[in-house]
């Protein structure tokens, strides 16, 4: 099955990124196709390869990427979104990329199930 | 957005559902919604947006943000009309807790109770909510 | 005696709710941002307010209920409407502010 | 029918309740972050899911109920724990999700 | 932090109040909350905690993150003792309502009742909240 | 009298940024002094100077440092909470400097009154 995902809020201030992540791990080991995982609102600062959490604790950005890398996750931030947050292509992780808000729709037209997390 | 058409192809109809839920200004929510109900209307979906909770208060007439220093959104409902998004619901229950009428809102919606509703809800293929 | 300031809507969440339960005889209360809907008269939860009223003094913000298209609404007898300016005066003349966030 | 997920605290929020005004008799209501608060009994707010229990049928994340400590806390009858491998295929057998964010 | 010292200087001690109303993990306010009691300890501040509403649940015993991928913070309210912070106050009707008792609570701490809690939150002269 | 301002949320995702900044420009231009105004949690991020809002809206970036260069406030965003969300001194908006946490602290002691804005 196909799933979208949409994610709302940024890494660490709500528990909703993470949980996203590990949704979306879940379902690729079980062998679903994700189609895409858009990043909206806050959910964009997900794609800040600045970020440098503390050494104990889990770096999202990092493990978005490895995910995208390892399953070809299409993983896009919302280009609106990302202007007024300052999330420009310098400082933009690895496997992600910053496209229209149609991309968000799409998605919902193309995937199975098209599911939420957010604040 | 071309390329947009091309990959996704607008001849797919789904039913779309954006429920809305929180009270303008507070939150940047309610705003971004509305950027996301425009663009399913240019791809041509099937649009219902849902106004419950404090969703309802986005819809109030008289919004005045010149103080706040705020983006006044409100005009924009009006202008969902053109693009073809004319199925607006709002819940019964939600206004009168608020104390409040279709008279107190900037465009014309069609009155559900959570009865009728949840009918509704469960026909839609995509829910976002925010 | 303390200023407490809640920013959230009364229906949404249990923030003033909590601020009321801790607010002692004399305190301030100023709602700003979404928290002023707690403000209106004639809703489900207007009894928050009107039960406290005489003993808690009750504020809030006016442009934030004009932003939200409030201003022509009836509020709730004996709340009392500032601008920022006022909102400052609120923290200076109050000996601390707890924000109810 | 759909799956709705419910990620906000009974105790602070009007998530759970408006969820379950709206949720048809048969749809799946999947508890997850701060939302499975809702599902521990002998609490304030257990009944929001009691009456509904037997029309709806609930689930609680289990990582996030072991993440807050309640693995070992009596949870309300009839609520069913899922992983995370759970959590997709719920969302696989209901025809949409809604997500009371 | 030294050149902080010279700066502020230890000497001025203030009644700081932290009030904890967030559950844990949902969000991070409880996490990063727990960084603000340890640096007001270090300025030697007269530091009280306040744990009410869903803010009791920080406290709860047993808590295992491993599957949520998450850090794992409770042992750190074990070591505030450490740095003096020993002024931890639970609310009576938060606890209640959450059907738990200190047992279920990772340290030893003061239970007030909402009544008693006013009287103290009224004596602070810097709150935080969050 | 003193000032001291908490912000605990970026901007666009809540009014709290907004609520302060609006809050301490009253205070000055009634005649009073603001300490420092302190950013946490996501609220460092109103210090991303790569934040473009769109031309109708408000840019509280941008805002924040005419406000620090009006009155020589003081802004100071936290290290710790700057580093895990990616803000760092290459984007780092006028007017503001990064600093530790303790700076909260001072600004509690040195403040007469000491006020929070957050979600």
């Amino acid at each position: 099955m196909k799933f979208g995902i949409l994610v709302n809020e940024g890494p660490f201030q709500h528990q909703a990124s993470d949980s996203a992540y590990l949704f979306a791990k879940a379902a690729l080991e079980k062998g679903h196709e994700i189609y895409r995982v858009f990043f909206y609102y806050d959910g964009v600062n997900n794609a800040n390869k600045l970020s440098e959490p503390q050494a104990d604790d889990r770096d999202l950005v990092k493990l978005w990427s490895a995910l995208a890398e390892e399953y070809k996750v299409d993983l896009v931030v919302c280009v609106a979104a990302a202007l007024r947050r300052g999330i420009k292509d310098d400082i933009l992780a690895p496997g992600f990329r910053i496209s229209g808000l149609g991309q968000l729709i799409e998605s919902g037209i193309q995937a199975d199930r098209q599911i939420t997390f957010g604040d | 957005m071309e390329e947009e058409w091309d990959e996704g192809g607008p001849e797919v109809v789904k039913r779309f559902m954006y429920v809305n839920r929180k009270a303008p200004y507070g939150t940047v929510y309610a705003l971004e919604m509305l950027e996301k109900v425009l663009i399913a209307a240019a791809f041509e979906q099937d649009v219902h947006v849902v106004f419950m909770d404090d969703g309802v208060y986005q819809l109030k007439k008289e919004q005045e943000t010149k103080a706040i220093n705020m983006k006044n959104f409100s005009p924009t409902f009006r202008a969902l009309e053109g693009y073809d998004v004319e199925k607006l619901y709002v819940e019964k229950e939600s206004l009168e807790a608020r104390g409040l009428t279709v008279d107190d809102l900037v465009v014309p919606v069609e009155v559900l109770s959570s009865e009728e509703l949840k009918g509704l809800m469960d026909k839609q293929e995509v829910i976002l909510t925010a | 005696m303390l200023l407490h300031t809640v920013n959230k809507s009364p229906f949404e969440r249990n923030s003033l709710e909590s601020c009321l339960r801790v607010a002692e005889d004399g305190a301030g209360v100023l709602l700003i941002e979404d928290g002023v809907y707690a403000a209106m008269d004639n809703t489900q939860v207007s009894d928050l307010i009107k039960k406290r009223m005489g003993n808690v003094k009750f504020y809030v913000l006016g442009p934030d209920v004009d932003a939200r298209g409030l201003g022509n609404q009836s509020m709730i007898d004996g709340v009392e409407s500032v601008d920022y300016a006022g909102f400052v005066d609120l923290v200076e003349k109050h000996s601390a502010t707890q924000a109810w966030v």
